[in-house]
């Protein structure tokens, strides 16, 4: 039931951000029905733990690049029948970052692909909802001079 | 109370790291390493090289332990290490250029690590700071190597040398150290 | 002596902690929650002036300190010494932010428009008393029709650009450094001149009360700028990272950033001629006091008269909150025996003191 | 299987607190300033759970060399029992699985805060001082960069000139602690706000000594025999605080660092400051050497000037045999 292609990187992308989005009890539960079946092909934790990732910025004045700041992120990394998946995300939450590394794992190797693409375009369409409605109620706030 | 532990690797950067301080603080004493040889040269970057370190070696094998570490490789004119586990007349061309500092920051002096021979080298005559009295010192190193660093130190620039004997013994010159060729 | 305890040191120290947390620092993950969803601008402050954005974390700092800033700031740059730094994010792009506010004092109109997005800026000042007795409905702010917006919050433009494009200020370089390879100032020390990298990172951790006392200061007067907020910008931004194994290129989430530029006078540009100046600062969460009083002493620090908010190393050094404020209460501690060794000094000039007017005396007795 | 049983433990803390990047650059840096005595190495400085000024930059270096085979002493004005000290003392432990002691000779680490034991200090032990400002320049110079450049050209002369100043007014140095000195014949440096008593016993000492300001991310070092001698002028030359006369209220002893006790009726009590040694000498307890007698005579002879006018007219006809040249 593996079909396994290299992955189209701006695919994997778009997942990897859209699981770190997602809400983590969801992403979990998830994880969590699909686990004995992908554990079959092999599972192994290569590292599940929290850390700092630096952040650059941009100076709009000169253009300079500056650290801003460090982001706290739980980090995973997993080998599932031989091939690496990976996830990180914001906060301490290291069960939900592995969740996301073993949904990556499985992507990349074809395995239950389709229901982890149904989850994954079930959340991005939430995410991108959430995106929407909240650009038009920024909208709103948008003055025309004529009323400032 | 936390969980701390104190990791194998850890250790050894540990007990290096205080024979290092000691050695550097009294200088010419005999500090013993974990480990000797080449591995000594080894364990000493271990405890000191990270990605904001540039070292030089001319030995591929450190080399390769070395950039592991994150370390960034570089020319003797850049380093802030050098590591010579062979000291002959061919490292001095690559001595010469070891970056002694300036005035306003000596600390960038490099720091210069040494695998010495059994044979016997130069004698030399060790006063300054560190030192209770004058003491004599023999190093498997031979007159050019010491004419050399009498050279290149001018206190408070210069660089730091560490010397490794091969059963695993360190001692260090500073450039504090008043070193007599005799 | 009354606090150098001979001995039982320790125990009270025990039960000092004890009663901070009966009387001012109750801690309960309910209370910690709450904090996190009702104070979100407290946590920006002490996520940015902490220099580490974790929300949850920021919200207990606050909690377990009774609220003490300081305490709570000095929590979270204490924490961040324990853990690794896993990867660098690929840096920020201004023009990908996910832009909430973004408003400038330069011109009436600019291009985008003025997006209020979310203040109180125009609110009443007015307590709204009613908040004591009930529940204040959650408010749902009206959306414009899904037909009629044109909004995309990913591409709202800079007002610099217009600048530029009428040649009012050189073109913006490009910065191709990697991120490993910005001088950081947690990794090397900020020494001076500090290279324009570190000067903006110690920026985004700066105290606010200090960097607005500097940037007043200066506002009032002391010193040369005379500002013009060119924009302010509140936003999203993606933490991006890439995959080790495959190199895709990812978020991890969305963290809040803001940013500021402000004009000063014009000066002499690179090419002779005359050429308007930006100020600039941008720092993790929304804070926009700080930023602006920042971005002022960006503009202000290189400037030669001699006010205090002219010198790098002055503000620098003076608006690191952790360090004024821990410097500042290190005053607390005991100092007898400096103090009794200035006393001797003063025993002995007061000493010589006497001896030469009584030498004057009876000199005078002898004429 | 499920994600809690895959999810790897949490490590609370690193060793020692420090991240490994943390201690490695603290110990280049501590090298370098081993090797350039008085010399101030920058460093980066990291926050620690601590507020900057309570120690933030001694405690580093101490979690920079501390191993669970060391035996930790923490003092604070002397005082082992002083609360800050207590607390770092406990945090140390804690991070560190080292023991600890308050006797100054079991130690092998010794953080302090503005002061130094009375009892001689073996080769073994390293002392690490807690520093608040590091720059000896800094009332003649105040910014950091500007000294920074004095010091590279060894330019001293305003602070010889600050003490003439002083002593056209005052007839008296009117520096009390942290009183500036000058190491291996090159540095000026700040010995942190020791008492002045204090200051004879870097000179030549046996002991490695590490300064280290947290606040103001500089470190720097004393090694051991190395010539420390004070800002002094050949004819005015450089005093310990005058406490000739006084003797601790419990104990009787004489010619230590003692604190004054005021008392309700205005009246005061001595009490030594070196709160171990005062606990050793009062149950009768064995002590090491101390760098003073019990006339208060430093160890090195010397190295300080007789201080009464008898003794001042011996050493100028016959000098003193144990001299050091100058």
């Amino acid at each position: 039931m593996s079909h396994a292609t290299p992955p189209n990187l701006e695919e994997q992308g778009r997942w990897l951000s859209v699981l770190a989005r997602a809400e983590a009890e969801a992403v979990k539960a998830f994880t969590e029905k699909l686990l004995p079946e992908l554990e079959r092909q092999g599972l192994e934790v290569l590292e599940n733990r929290m850390g700092l990732v630096m952040l650059p910025a941009t100076d709009t004045a000169q253009g300079t690049r500056f650290h801003v700041g460090e982001v706290l992120v739980a980090a995973s990394r997993v080998r599932l029948g031989g091939l690496e998946g990976y996830a990180v995300c914001l906060g301490r939450d290291l069960e939900q970052t592995l969740a996301i590394a073993i949904l990556d794992a499985a992507l990349q190797g074809g395995w239950h692909a389709e229901r982890v693409r149904a989850f994954v375009e079930q959340q991005a369409a939430k995410q991108s909802a959430e995106d929407a409605r909240l650009a038009r109620q920024i909208a709103a706030t948008r003055v025309t001079m004529e009323t400032f | 109370m936390p969980t701390i532990f104190l990791s194998p690797q850890e250790s050894q950067d540990h007990t290096v790291f205080r024979s290092l301080l000691r050695a550097m603080s009294r200088p010419g004493e005999a500090n013993p390493l974990p480990l000797g040889a080449k591995a000594a040269l080894q364990a000493i970057g271990q405890a000191l090289l990270d990605l904001e370190t540039r070292f030089y070696t001319p030995d591929p094998h450190l080399q390769q332990q070395f950039l592991r570490l994150g370390s960034r490789a570089s020319g003797p004119a850049e380093a802030d290490f050098l590591f010579f586990p062979e000291a002959d007349e061919r490292i001095w061309a690559d001595l010469v250029q070891a970056p002694i500092g300036s005035l306003l920051h000596p600390e960038t002096g490099a720091t210069v690590v040494v695998l010495t021979r059994p044979s016997p080298g130069a004698r030399l005559r060790l006063s300054g700071p560190g030192l209770a009295a004058p003491a004599p010192l023999e190093t498997g190193l031979p007159e050019g190597f010491w004419r050399l660093r009498n050279e290149r130190v001018s206190f408070p620039l210069g660089w730091d040398v560490l010397l490794v004997e091969p059963q695993g013994v360190c001692r260090a010159v500073p450039r504090s150290t008043t070193v007599e060729v005799a | 002596m009354a606090y150098v305890a001979a001995r039982g040191g320790e125990a009270a120290i025990e039960r000092a902690e004890a009663l901070y947390r009966r009387l001012l620092g109750p801690l309960d993950p309910g209370l910690v929650k709450g904090l996190e969803q009702a104070l979100p601008h407290l946590l920006d402050r002490v996520m940015s002036e902490g220099s580490l954005y974790a929300p949850e974390l920021a919200a207990l700092a606050l909690a377990q300190t009774g609220g003490d800033l300081y305490e709570a700031v000095l929590l979270l740059r204490a924490y961040r010494t324990t853990l690794p730094r896993l990867a660098y994010a690929l840096p920020i792009e201004p023009e990908v932010l996910f832009t909430v506010r973004r408003v400038s004092a330069a011109f009436k109109d600019i291009p985008g428009g003025q997006i209020l997005g979310p203040t109180l800026d125009y609110s009443h000042r007015l307590l709204r008393l009613g908040g004591l007795q009930s529940d204040v409905p959650p408010t749902v702010p009206e959306p414009v029709s899904a037909e009629n917006c044109d909004f995309e919050p990913q591409q709202v433009p800079f007002v610099a650009d217009w600048h530029r494009q009428n040649g009012l200020m050189p073109p913006r370089p490009t910065d191709p450094t990697p991120g490993p390879a910005i001088p950081d100032l947690t990794r090397e020390p900020l020494l001076f001149p500090a290279p324009r990298a570190q000067r903006l990172q110690a920026l985004s951790r700066a105290d606010t009360g200090g960097v607005l006392a500097l940037g007043y200061a200066n506002m009032r007067g002391y010193g040369a700028i005379h500002p013009t907020v060119n924009e302010v910008r509140l936003a999203y931004a993606e933490v991006r990272l890439q995959h080790p194994a495959t190199g895709a290129v990812f978020s991890a989430g969305r963290v809040r950033y803001a940013q500021a530029e402000v004009l000063t006078k014009f000066r002499p540009g690179p090419d002779g001629k005359p050429t308007l100046e930006l100020g600039f600062a941008a720092s993790l969460g929304w804070n926009e006091v700080k930023l602006i009083a920042a971005a002022m002493l960006d503009a202000a620090m290189d400037l030669p008269e001699p006010h205090p908010a002219h010198t790098e190393e002055f503000v620098l050094s003076h608006t690191e909150p952790v360090e004024a404020s821990g410097f500042c209460i290190h005053y607390k501690l005991p100092h007898y025996v400096t103090f009794g060794s200035d006393l001797d000094a003063l025993r002995k000039a007061r000493a010589q003191a006497v001896a030469e007017q009584e030498a004057s005396r009876s000199a005078e007795v002898t004429e | 299987m499920r994600l809690a049983e895959l999810a790897h433990p949490r490590q609370d803390y690193a060793y020692a607190f420090l991240d490994a990047f943390a201690k490695r650059e603290l110990r280049r840096r501590l090298l370098k300033a081993v090797a350039i005595p008085g010399y101030q190495v920058p460093y980066a400085s990291r926050e620690v759970p601590l507020a900057r000024g309570w120690g933030t930059g001694g405690l580093q270096v101490t979690l920079a060399l501390v191993g669970p085979e060391d035996v930790v002493k923490v003092i604070d004005q002397g005082d082992d029992q002083s609360v800050n000290a207590a607390n770092l003392r406990r945090f140390i432990a804690r991070m560190s699985g080292a023991r600890t002691t308050t006797d100054t000779a079991l130690a092998t680490l010794i953080q302090s805060r503005h002061r130094i034991p009375e009892e001689m200090l073996g080769p073994v032990q390293i002392l690490v001082l807690q520093v608040p400002y590091p720059e000896p320049l800094a009332r003649v110079e105040p910014s950091f960069a500007r000294a920074r450049e004095l010091h590279a050209d060894a330019e001293y002369g305003q602070v010889w000139l600050g003490l003439y100043e002083d002593l056209v007014r005052y007839r008296t140095p009117t520096q009390g602690a942290d009183y500036p000195v000058l190491v291996h014949g090159r540095y000026l440096m700040a010995p942190s706000p020791i008492p002045r008593w204090d200051n004879p016993k870097l000179h030549q000492a046996q002991h490695l000594t590490l300064l280290s300001a947290g606040r103001e991310k500089r470190v720097y070092a004393v090694p051991p025999f190395t010539e420390v001698r004070p800002v002094e002028f050949s004819d005015v030359p450089f005093e310990v605080e005058d406490q000739r006369g006084w003797a601790d209220w419990q104990t009787g002893v004489r010619h230590k660092f003692m604190t004054e006790l005021p008392q309700a009726d205005g009246d005061c009590r001595y009490e030594l400051s070196d709160r171990d040694y005062a606990r050793k000498r009062a149950a009768g307890l064995p002590t090491q050497p101390t760098y003073y007698n019990e006339e208060g005579r430093f160890y090195h002879p010397g190295y300080l000037a007789p201080r009464t006018p008898a003794e001042r007219l011996e050493r100028l006809l016959h000098g003193s045999p144990d001299d050091l040249p100058a």
